[in-house]
């Protein structure tokens, strides 16, 4: 049982980190603001999700009402980041298109 | 100037370098710092407070006296930026949209005067309708953050936080209103002179409790003379100071930093911000 | 159980958050409860230097925990005479300021009553505390509200020196704490009795000890504004409002060099200071520059405020100079200096702020015919101004005497040379100012061509009143200087 | 040679406290805009706090917060030992330690804020030029 | 006029006790004590933050709609496959080492047929989270501007998840 | 199992170089925003991580909470600049 | 096992602080002392100091650059060092 634990909480773990690294390889690469947006904002938000779940799986070793409260909430935390996440990255291109950031083109790469 | 700053960053660091050669080695858990008093803390104190955090035991009952100071310390931060910044005299340029045809006037001359009623409204310079989305999602956000910032005031005997954080957390909520709507619809919530009697309150509720126990017999600030007063069970009597203690703490500290905020956010006029 | 330690700093700390409060239902009512509140503490600063009189040193354990565990509040024979001299000039220039307050802040004049009690608050505090990390707290109160009650002032040229003063005072206040956190890490303690009698177990030529002691005394005198140090005095106390620079000019830098005393005395003990370090020398010469380049600076002013925050400086030289010369005789001299130089420079700034109050602008162009329009005003200023420069039946002669007497006793004839040659200056200065006031005739100046008769311009009562008290305390402190030092200063340095 | 890396080692900690430390000093010093050397000074006394919090640091010692007693009904007579805990009086200073920081960080802003209203620059060098035009 | 005032302060009462309920119970998760004090501390803090904040969390329509709940509680799994469906995609163009030839940015427009404020909200979030597509602005009557990473994903817009969330909140045309 | 997760928190840490790296060399402000949003959403785990690594996760998630409050009312802050003030290049650049 | 954390963090922390104080624009300088902020608060987490840690969370991330932002609003984003 122990076992299974483990391997579903390392699993969700490395699955957490491998979207973490994907989101920070893309804030590093993608051309421009708006398309560093999309790996910032969504793959973060789901790294959060796979690592709190793997943590909350690994909770199960110790079963007690303290811990189940724990895990939830530790949920709380996923679903505060779910709801505040979205809007910042919201908020941020917002700010973005009102600063007038022109957004990269795949022509403006052509023309350059 | 940057030749001078250069010279006495060396002289410092260099005096710094040569003191910290004697010092033990981190995290040497038989240096003097972690043995004379830290000791006597960590063994006594479960049995003389009953209070696990050993940090909230030390911080509001061994030296509440350096607390209720730093309480000051916030609020003169607070009435510093009141004194400071706040300034009541109208504006001159004054901007009013007219709300049916949604018209924008500028206005000059301080002598006219328009009420911002059903027809005029009060406008920024630099105004911007705040966005749907931010509005909807923190509104939903702010009750969850308050009384997440409650349950850290009333936790801080058990786990990390205390009167202060949870001050700070509940006064950025406030904050996050005035962010995510605007300015005034804080200050109609929560009125200026609201803000400064909590804050002269918080702290007072501090010293109201040391001065108690005074008049209960026992020193300025010990808890334990309180024990009369509070049909509890008496050995839980100094965690139960501590607690009011943070409440106070947490009022005064919420109070305060909304004023800073507000102040320095809209130069004094509490009228427009970020 | 004798609570007066704690009411001491108690009244003040309730009057501000009770005068914030009652400010809401009439302003008036915030000052009459800040003149009680320090009435009151001036009460039981009295009651505790009847007490250590009596009985010596008394003890307040805060919360009721054994000193090392909690914080104890301990007054000796040196912070029972502090605290009185504090307590005195606070009220005396809360009841002058009532009239130069609602003069230059009227519309926040209660805000600045809270914020003149918070500091007040703090200067107790920093006196009656036996805790080192304490004293930071409360050096941080009082100096929060400086920086904030200097911004008050003049429009734009006050807030650069508060912010000069900030930033400054900010790497002061770090220094102390950074060496408190070095003696922390060797001693183990933050009491101060418990650290110096874990200091003396410690070998003498421990670097960490020294970096603490180099740090704690730097972070001071940052906020003394000893001389390479002072650049934020001048303009923070020339450009302050007068209701303020009055309370702090005396006031904030003896505190400090009260703290010195204390670092130097209690915690560190003089046997290391003297014995082990071999910085004596330095200091005293530190302190030689100090009164020079603040006499010689003072000579260049062209404006009577700023020519008293330079003479603070000079003066500042003296203390520190005196405190380490390693004589009982010159670390006397330097305590006496600590209460006669508040009280001298309380006279001077009290009269200051009555020319301040009549004639708007101090500089020497404007002080013509002030002996004629301001009699009792200019008696003050004449009797402090005496006192300064050293003149035998006032209480400055006395101090400077023992300075010269320690001066000799520990060889440093360049320290005596100073001394006197700053009272020279200072007698210049003052003379020149005399001069200004009393010859030159004022009517031309002012456009109206009235010679007929000179209408008596002085300040109010109320302003008079403090002025008339403090000049007699100037006299009887001069008178009674023997008796101080025998039966305050000398059983507390043995 | 090794005992120049072991002392290093050792104290890691604190050299790079120290390197923090100068950092913002240097800012506080040789900075131009106000506003810059406030975030100096804060970097400065968060180097402060990062000493303090250094001392009170015990390798294998879990957090000063008394573990498995949540009601606080007292200890039933199991023995607290020491070692087992972080020294609690660092951070209980440092604690206020911050508050004070913030405090000082508010007022210093606010004090910008004015500056700039009557001054119209951050910059130093404009504003001792501003200064002497008057 | 009487009846509107009378109907507005019962919504209002009704927002108040679901608030509190609200608060109350995530006071419970969050504490895990459940000692008479710091219950009855959590009682007072509920009721001080329902009384002074009710208007704030449930302002908008369907607050006395329960069905809302429900039908949002159905949502959620599909929203979250297809936030992970999404990632994955993310993830394949992120780690591509040709991904500058193979995204597209450009941005798309289209109206929503959604009014309510919770609505356009939802529907804007799960955008954000969905298929490489960020929401840059939400106009008050439901048009959409989305920033859209390449083709692909900005096909899907405005598909089955307007629906969906227009299903959620009653909203269907 | 504990040296599983410290190796995930090293793991994590190094990950961070990246969006630092964005945040310190970033082209325009906004850019540094996206990176700092990106750290903290990393630490929120990294804390809860910290707290499985003393084995008193129950201290640490109150700080995650409140860590990710405070970095969505930080960037909401910053964000809302840009709102208002309109120009994200004339002030920056200047001389 | 935390140390390897605890010098990563730090080596960031001080990289952050270079920077905050380099950067030629004062809103730069307002999020790279938020990030400083966070990351401070992350090695105090490490040290164990959990308080001291949830004050820094909730103060230098918090309020102190939300304070920031808002003075540089009042102020000038103008910087020349």
């Amino acid at each position: 049982m122990h076992i299974i634990i483990n391997i579903f909480a390392g699993a969700f773990l490395l699955m957490g980190l491998v979207f973490f690294l994907g989101g920070a390889v893309g804030i590093m690469r993608m051309p421009d603001f708006y398309s560093r947006l999309h790996p910032a904002g969504k793959l973060d938000t789901l790294g959060i999700f796979a690592m709190v779940a793997g943590l909350v799986i690994y909770n199960f070793h110790h079963l007690s009402v303290a811990m189940v409260l724990l895990s939830i909430k530790m949920f709380l935390i996923v679903f505060f980041v779910f709801l505040a996440s979205p809007t910042a990255t919201h908020s941020i291109v917002d700010a973005g298109m009102r600063a007038g950031l022109r957004p990269w083109t795949r022509k403006k790469e052509k023309e350059s | 100037m940057k030749f001078l700053g250069f010279v006495i960053v060396c002289l410092t660091g260099g005096l710094l370098l040569y003191g910290t050669m004697d010092l033990p080695d981190w995290g040497d858990p038989a240096s003097p710092a972690s043995t004379h008093l830290s000791d006597y803390y960590i063994e006594h104190i479960l049995e003389e407070t009953r209070v696990p955090n050993l940090v909230t035991a030390v911080l509001a009952d061994y030296r509440g006296y350096d607390t209720m100071f730093e309480t000051a310390v916030v609020f003169c931060a607070g009435l510093a930026c009141f004194l400071l910044l706040r300034d009541f005299r109208p504006k001159k340029d004054r901007y009013f949209r007219h709300i049916p045809t949604g018209v924008m006037l500028h206005v000059k001359n301080p002598e006219i005067r328009i009420i911002p009623g059903n027809e005029f409204e009060h406008m920024d310079r630099e105004w911007v309708p705040s966005d749907r989305i931010i509005k909807t999602v923190c509104r939903i956000l702010i009750p969850f953050i308050q009384i997440y910032a409650l349950y850290v005031v009333a936790h801080g005997d058990f786990s990390p936080g205390g009167g202060f954080q949870g001050g700070v957390i509940f006064g950025s909520s406030l904050i996050l209103m005035a962010i995510s709507y605007n300015l005034k619809t804080l200050m109609k919530r929560v009125t200026e002179k609201f803000l400064s009697i909590f804050a002269a309150t918080g702290v007072l509720i501090y010293v109201g409790l040391g001065v108690l126990a005074m008049i209960m017999g026992g020193r300025f600030l010990d808890y334990g003379m309180l024990a009369p007063l509070v049909p509890w069970d008496p050995g839980h009597i100094r965690a139960l100071g501590m607690l009011g203690v943070e409440i106070g703490v947490g009022i005064a500290v919420m109070a305060v930093m909304v004023i800073i905020y507000v102040n320095i956010v809209s130069e004094g006029r509490h009228d427009e911000g970020l | 159980m004798n609570h007066m330690p704690a009411i001491l700093v108690l009244a003040p700390l309730s009057g501000a958050f009770f005068s914030g409060l009652a400010a809401w239902i009439k302003p008036s009512f915030s000052y009459y409860i800040a003149l009680a509140a320090t009435l009151l503490s001036g009460v039981a600063a009295t009651c505790v230097l009847g007490d250590v009189m009596a009985a010596g040193t008394v003890q307040y354990r805060m919360a009721g925990w054994a000193p090392p565990m909690g914080i104890e509040l301990r007054i000796d024979s040196l912070n029972a005479m502090v605290l009185v001299l504090i307590s005195a000039i606070a009220f005396l220039n809360l009841v002058a300021s009532v009239r130069s307050v609602d003069r230059e802040i009227p519309d926040r004049a209660p805000s600045f009553y809270v914020m003149y009690q918070l500091f007040v608050v703090g200067l107790l505090g920093v006196t009656a505390t036996g805790d080192l990390f304490n004293l930071y707290v409360l050096i941080e109160i009082t100096s929060l509200t400086s920086y904030t009650m200097i911004a008050l002032g003049e429009e734009g040229r006050s807030h650069l020196a508060a912010l000069n003063y900030i930033f400054i005072g900010v790497i002061g206040a770090s220094f102390y704490l950074l060496g408190v956190g070095y003696l922390y890490i060797t001693t183990g303690s933050l009491n101060m009795q418990d650290v110096a009698v874990i200091l003396k177990q410690i070998p003498g030529s421990s670097s960490a000890v020294l970096t603490a002691f180099v740090l704690c005394i730097l972070g001071v005198w940052i906020k003394m504004a000893l001389f390479p140090l002072h650049v934020w005095l001048p303009n923070a106390y020339a450009f302050a409002p007068v209701g303020f620079a009055r309370v702090v000019a005396p006031l904030m830098t003896k505190v400090m060099v009260y703290v010195m005393v204390r670092l130097m005395i209690t915690v560190f003990g003089l046997d290391y200071v003297f014995n082990t370090l071999h910085l004596a020398d330095i200091v005293v010469w530190l302190g030689v520059i100090a009164i020079l380049a603040g006499a010689f600076m003072a000579l260049f002013q062209t404006d009577l405020r700023k020519m008293l925050t330079y003479i603070i400086v000079c003066e500042i030289g003296y203390m520190v100079g005196g405190a380490w010369l390693g004589n009982t005789l010159g670390m006397a001299g330097a305590i006496l200096h600590i209460l006669n130089d508040a009280l001298m420079t309380f006279a001077l700034f009290l009269a200051l702020g009555n020319i301040v109050y009549v004639r708007k602008q101090v500089a020497f162009s404007n002080l013509q015919g002030l002996f004629a329009t301001m009699p009792w005003t200019m008696a003050g200023l004449v009797l402090a101004a005496l006192s300064i420069i050293g003149v035998p039946p006032t209480c400055g002669f006395f101090s400077k005497w023992y300075l010269v007497l320690g001066a000799f006793e520990a060889g440093a004839y360049h320290f005596a040379a100073a001394l006197i040659i700053s009272s020279l200056v200072c007698a210049v200065l003052f003379f020149k100012v005399f001069e200004i006031c009393f010859f030159e005739p004022m009517a031309t100046s002012h456009g109206h061509h009235d010679y007929g008769g000179v209408v008596m311009t002085e300040a109010p009562v109320s302003m008079l009143v403090p002025l008339g008290l403090v000049s007699t305390a100037i006299v009887a402190a001069g008178v009674y200087a023997g008796t101080i030092v025998n039966t305050l200063i000398l059983p507390f340095l043995q | 040679m090794t005992e120049l890396v072991g002392l290093i080692v050792a104290k890691y900690n604190f050299w790079l406290y120290i390197i923090l430390m100068m950092i913002g000093l240097y800012a506080m010093i040789a900075k131009n805009n106000l506003m810059k050397k406030l975030v100096g000074m804060n970097i400065f006394q968060t180097a402060i706090i990062l000493f303090y919090v250094s001392i009170g640091y015990k390798h294998g010692a879990t957090l000063p917060i008394i573990q498995g007693d949540h009601g606080g009904h007292g200890t039933h007579g199991a023995v607290i030992h020491a070692a087992e805990y972080i020294n609690p009086l660092p951070h209980v200073l440092m604690l206020t330690a911050i508050v004070v920081s913030v405090a000082t960080f508010g007022v210093a802003m606010a004090l910008c804020v004015r500056v700039y209203r009557r001054y119209q620059t951050l910059e130093e060098d404009e504003l001792r030029i501003r200064l002497s035009e008057k | 006029m009487q009846t509107g005032k009378q109907e507005e302060k019962r919504a209002g009462f009704f927002s108040f006790i679901i608030t509190f309920v609200f608060m109350f119970a995530t006071w419970i998760i969050l504490s895990g004590h459940f000692e008479p004090l710091l219950i009855g501390l959590g009682l007072l803090s509920s009721l001080a933050v329902a009384w002074f904040f009710h208007d704030l969390l449930f302002a908008g329509a369907g607050v006395r709609d329960i069905g809302v709940f429900v039908r949002f509680c159905r949502y959620m799994p599909w929203l979250i496959v297809e936030i992970i469906k999404a990632n994955f995609h993310m993830l394949y163009l992120v780690f591509h080492p040709r991904m500058h030839q193979m995204i597209d940015p450009h941005i798309i427009q289209f109206q929503a047929g959604l009014t309510s404020d919770i609505a356009i909200t939802t529907l804007a979030n799960a955008i954000t989270l969905t298929p490489g597509t960020v929401t840059i602005t939400a106009n008050a009557d439901g048009g959409f501007r989305v920033h859209a990473i390449d083709r692909q994903s900005a096909q899907g817009l405005p598909g089955e998840m307007q629906d969906r969330v227009a299903h959620v909140y009653g909203e269907t045309r | 199992m504990i040296y599983f997760f410290s190796c995930i928190a090293v793991g994590l840490c190094l990950v961070m170089i990246l969006p630092l790296y964005r945040c310190l060399m970033g082209p325009t402000v906004l850019d540094r925003l996206v990176g700092v949003n990106a750290i903290g959403s990393k630490t929120v785990v990294l804390l809860l991580l910290i707290g499985y690594l003393y084995e008193r996760v129950d201290m640490f998630v109150d700080i995650a909470l409140a860590y990710a409050f405070l970095n969505f009312v930080a960037v909401l802050a910053a964000s809302r600049y840009f709102h208002k003030r309109k120009g994200l290049y004339e002030e920056s650049f200047m001389e | 096992m935390l140390w390897p954390i605890d010098l990563i963090v730090l080596t960031f922390v001080i990289f952050c602080a270079v920077a905050a104080i380099t950067v030629k624009d004062l809103l730069g300088t307002a999020i790279l002392f938020s990030a400083y902020s966070f990351l401070m608060c992350l090695l105090w987490a490490v040290m164990g100091a959990v308080d001291v840690a949830f004050t820094e969370a909730s103060v230098g991330a918090g309020v102190s650059t939300v304070f920031l932002v808002a003075a540089v609003f009042r102020t000038s984003r103008r910087t020349k060092d």
